[in-house]
């Protein structure tokens, strides 16, 4: 085990400690879209992929890395574009309400 | 170290903190778009960076740069399409096929570094060699058993369990042959056919497993591979040593952990009990005995009509039903009639009804039911009492009141209290079970009234009833 | 800037952010228990005084060391002494409710 | 790496998850003493693995090993011997000494490493002494800071603000003389001189400013030091190449400034204004004018007594001035006492009552109040206009009512409803102001009755009042 390997180690444990805090009280309606979010993020991996497309030098090599580069890439992409549109189902109340409430505000006169 | 090997390194921190803030962001409705936004601002920044490292390191062949060009396009527009044109219902396996890319991409990264490095005479470290066998064996689970669940969820695969003759001892010989393949790997001869087969044992397992588990289990399912993908991605980042994916990795690793145990929660399922298998009859065979139950009262569409057009107030219990038929649409246009009348219209939405967390949200969002009519669980279940029709469409175990007595496998569900209205009215094609399969008490309540037709077909009758009893 | 600082900066940072989420929704009674627990963790830089003992070698710097050790022994000890014996005053609701609630139900026996 | 450098790595992030999972745990009372023992268990292994590296580097000369031994042994003397000795009530400014012995360490760590290798000839890296001179002025101004709190708290320095002339320009130029002295050790010649300017500096500060606020306002000040010195801690793991004191400087550096946020929003005071200091009179002095207010109806210690004595219903609302009286013991016979004649008693319990956030659960539970009987917040709120009187003793501005206008010191901050109830009997020494500075319009109400006396001997005469109206 070399030094290098314990650093890593070390990054490994506390970005496990970070994921576990970081999802403290979601709404179960927020669970789809965060299991999207955090799918997303690990399409992260398209940037290991890129680094192997530079080291690759046999065709089996390059085959693997475009396989991987496309791979990574829907991941990303489709992960970001996919979440926020469910997201965007999800109208801030604030929005919404908002006219509702002036609606009842105002709703005497408008039946004049 | 090169100033620019730094700062790439500390666009790559930035990243790392991007996708932390993204994700802290998401725990309320308020701020998770722009925590969707900031995290994906950090991929770019990582993205653009690394793009700067390899330009600068002017190493890349031309066929380097042919591969990276042309894997990125492919892969961003397949992402695009599909994200963009897929139905909003279709979303879960979606998700599951995106997460199966990533495991995919992960494994390959691990399988590449073997080849280069790995094996007897390689370079490879003993940690490192471990980190690659992780990597690929987790990456191609997770790829294998996503491609699985989204077959599943979108039907292409039969949703109820699918289980073999023997399926403990065959899954138990699968994991041997991984085991043994690994253990060739680390601490044997090692080469690439011992690769090769933990590879295929890898992804048969991964098939063999989800498989066997419910169409209806699947998104929790889909959340616990995401897990494992975000692991294999931490792996993927020790092997090639870059920090940014360990992060990356870990995070989603730890967080889609936490998550999928809060999803199992919230359906009162034990993920031990999801993972072995063989629950739930995934969606259930339509054409079961109709109405065959004794002391059931069934009513028939004007009868139906009349009550929700003379009544003060409705609630709207919608479940996994109504998006099977795919009727929301014909549901607000009967809300809006009833509302046209004079009705108070209220939706009841339980946080597990349907087959996804936030399922129901996401489909009357679709068909432009106004937020402020869509309650939530604890708001509205004090209101029943005061409703004069509860009016469930396709909605089962959400409503079931055996829930509210220990013994039964829904026992400690909180449960929407329609039976608390003062008429209860049921629409679905029969007396079937829902995804518990166990029977309704509610549906031989005095109070309640079947009306068991599809729910499209039933919501379209409804509407032409009302629209006649005014007309 | 060497490749260890980034090291030790990575580590630093992913710190930082497990301790803004840890302390999620901390209720105002047991912030001064929290503060005074925060502050028996960095108690630890005992570890640090401890290996500055062993690299010291003038009189200068092992009176350094001395004071440092004592400082953060100090520190480390007396910050979770004193944490515990705040807590051990917040009893646990629970325990305390307990008797209670038998009290209320065999109320009317009591009397007898 | 030997297996034995490898092993203390592994302790030391051993040690690291249990300090997170020690603060984790911190987050409710029912954990809380748990997640205590779960850090200092993790602090032990820590100093026990450093124990076996030193051992084995077997480099120590006697003398080293003397030092390390006295120093943890005086170290460990003093802390149990204080933290052991204290009263309850004098916990705020140990908690401060303590933070400013972890300070003094983790600057003295700096110091020696500069000492040692630093300078023109020396041997560390631009990033090695930047994270020094972090590590001795952060280290330091948290070591004299915290003194100082702690002296304050502790009734050594008065409470007040002390305010110097020109103190704006004064602290403007101490700062300067830092970030000089700073200067010439980053980029210019450095030596010890420098060195020695830039600590006299970074100590000069730290007095100058927490004298310069206000003595109630020290419980923040102590949390903001704490968040200084664990930031001093994760330089001085910087300094010396050790992960574990990073991280766990880090975290406290983190969490403790989070907590000081909470606090200071609990009590309404921005951060910033706190540390510009001149607020608050600290405590207040005694002597006021007495019942000079208009509009004020006083009551005697008999009438008073008659009037708790056949209430059905009695809240007490604890604040500081029963802190300051030592009075919780004799309001705890008091209650005790109307209960017996079978009135109900609460004691209403406002978060920031006191000094230091708890500050009320704490005293009343010495006095071994019943804990079911603190009621929190939200939760007594609607009881008060059930409530026959409601009796305050040493609270003030959490009972103002003002505090519902806009436009106050306090406005915003929430309250407790007191003015619900039907007779509100308040004890103090005098109309005088309270931490806040403001006056309380609850005193002119027409249901309130003043007994302007110091909280013990008031308390010790309702009590004396009531056995005789019984006996
Ligand atoms: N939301 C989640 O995250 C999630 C995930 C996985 C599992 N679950 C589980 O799923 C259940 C959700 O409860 P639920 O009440 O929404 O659904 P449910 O209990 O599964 O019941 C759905 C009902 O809809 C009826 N139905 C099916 N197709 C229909 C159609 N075309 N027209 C009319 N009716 C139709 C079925 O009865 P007929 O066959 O008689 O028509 C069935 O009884 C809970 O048990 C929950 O734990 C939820
Ligand atoms: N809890 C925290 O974390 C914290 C920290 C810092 C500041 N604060 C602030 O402190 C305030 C707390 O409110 P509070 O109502 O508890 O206290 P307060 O508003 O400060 O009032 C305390 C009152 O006690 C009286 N008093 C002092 N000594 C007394 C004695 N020996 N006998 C009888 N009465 C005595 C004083 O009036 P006389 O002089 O007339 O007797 C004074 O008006 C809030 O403004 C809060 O924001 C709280």
């Amino acid at each position: 085990m070399v030094p290098g390997a314990l650093d890593d180690l070390t990054v490994f444990l506390l970005s496990l400690l970070v994921g576990f805090e970081v999802i403290s009280r979601v709404p179960a309606t927020l669970h789809t879209p965060l299991m999207s979010a955090a799918n997303a993020i690990h399409g992260v991996v398209l940037v290991g992929a890129m680094l192997i497309a530079v080291t690759a030098d046999t065709p089996a090599g390059y085959a693997l890395a475009l396989v991987a580069t496309a791979f990574a890439a829907m991941n990303a992409v489709g992960g970001y574009v996919v979440t926020d549109r469910m997201l965007q189902m999800f109208r801030a109340p604030g929005r919404a309400d908002a006219p509702d409430r002036t609606g009842t505000d105002t709703g005497g006169g408008g039946d004049q | 170290m090169s100033a620019l090997d730094i700062a790439v390194r500390l666009v790559y921190l930035a990243a790392a903190t991007c996708f932390v803030v993204g994700l802290h962001l998401m725990n309320s409705p308020a701020t998770a778009r722009r925590g969707n936004i900031f995290s994906a601002a950090g991929m770019w920044a990582a993205v653009v960076a690394t793009l700067a490292i390899i330009l600068a390191s002017g190493t890349v062949t031309p066929v380097g740069w042919t591969v990276i060009a042309l894997g990125t396009l492919i892969g961003t527009g397949a992402g695009l399409y599909t994200a963009r044109s897929v139905a909003m219902t279709a979303m879960p396996q979606l998700v599951s096929l995106f997460n199966a890319v990533g495991g995919g991409a992960a494994a390959l990264i691990g399988i590449h570094d073997y080849l280069r490095f790995g094996g007897p005479a390689g370079e490879l470290t003993g940690a490192a060699t471990t980190a690659v066998t992780l990597d690929v064996v987790i990456g191609t689970v997770a790829f294998s058993g996503s491609l699985v669940a989204s077959a599943k969820l979108q039907g292409w695969v039969a949703g109820r369990p699918l289980l073999l003759p023997l399926r403990g001892a065959v899954n138990a010989l699968v994991a041997a042959v991984i085991v043994v393949a690994a253990g060739f790997l680390l601490g044997g001869p090692g080469g690439t056919l011992a690769l090769a087969v933990m590879v295929v044992a890898a992804l048969v397992l991964g098939v063999l497993v989800v498989l066997a588990i419910g169409g209806a289990d699947m998104p929790v399912v889909v959340s616990l591979l995401n897990a494992c993908t975000g692991v294999a991605v931490a792996m993927a980042g020790f092997v090639i040593g870059n920090a940014m994916l360990i992060i990356a990795g870990a995070l989603v690793g730890a967080s889609g952990g936490i998550l999928t145990k809060l999803m199992a929660d919230a359906m009162n399922r034990p993920i031990r009990a999801i993972l072995v298998g063989g629950y739930g009859t995934g969606d259930t065979a339509a054409g079961l005995p109709a109405g065959a139950g004794e002391g059931v009262r069934t009513i028939d569409a004007d009868d139906a009509a009349i009550r929700l057009a003379y009544a003060g107030r409705v609630i709207i219990v919608p479940g996994y039903g109504l998006a099977a038929a795919q009727a929301q649409h014909e549901l607000h246009e009967l809300a809006e009639l009833l509302e046209e009348r004079g009705v108070r219209i209220d939706y009841a939405i339980h946080p597990v009804a349907g087959r996804m967390p936030g399922h129901m949200n996401v489909l009357l969002a679709e068909a432009k039911v106004p937020y402020a009519q869509m309650r939530e669980m604890d708001e509205i279940n004090p209101e029943f009492n005061r409703a004069d029709v509860a009016l469930v469409v396709g909605a089962n175990d959400v409503t079931n009141p055996a829930a509210r007595r220990p013994g039964t496998p829904i026992s400690g569900m909180p449960i929407l209290d329609v039976d608390r209205a003062e008429t209860v009215i049921v629409v679905k094609r029969s007396l079937g079970h829902g995804y518990a399969g166990i029977d309704n008490e509610l549906y031989t309540d005095p109070r309640t009234r079947m009306y068991l037709a599809d729910a499209k077909t039933a919501l379209s009758a409804l509407g032409t009833a009302v629209k006649t009893l005014v007309g």
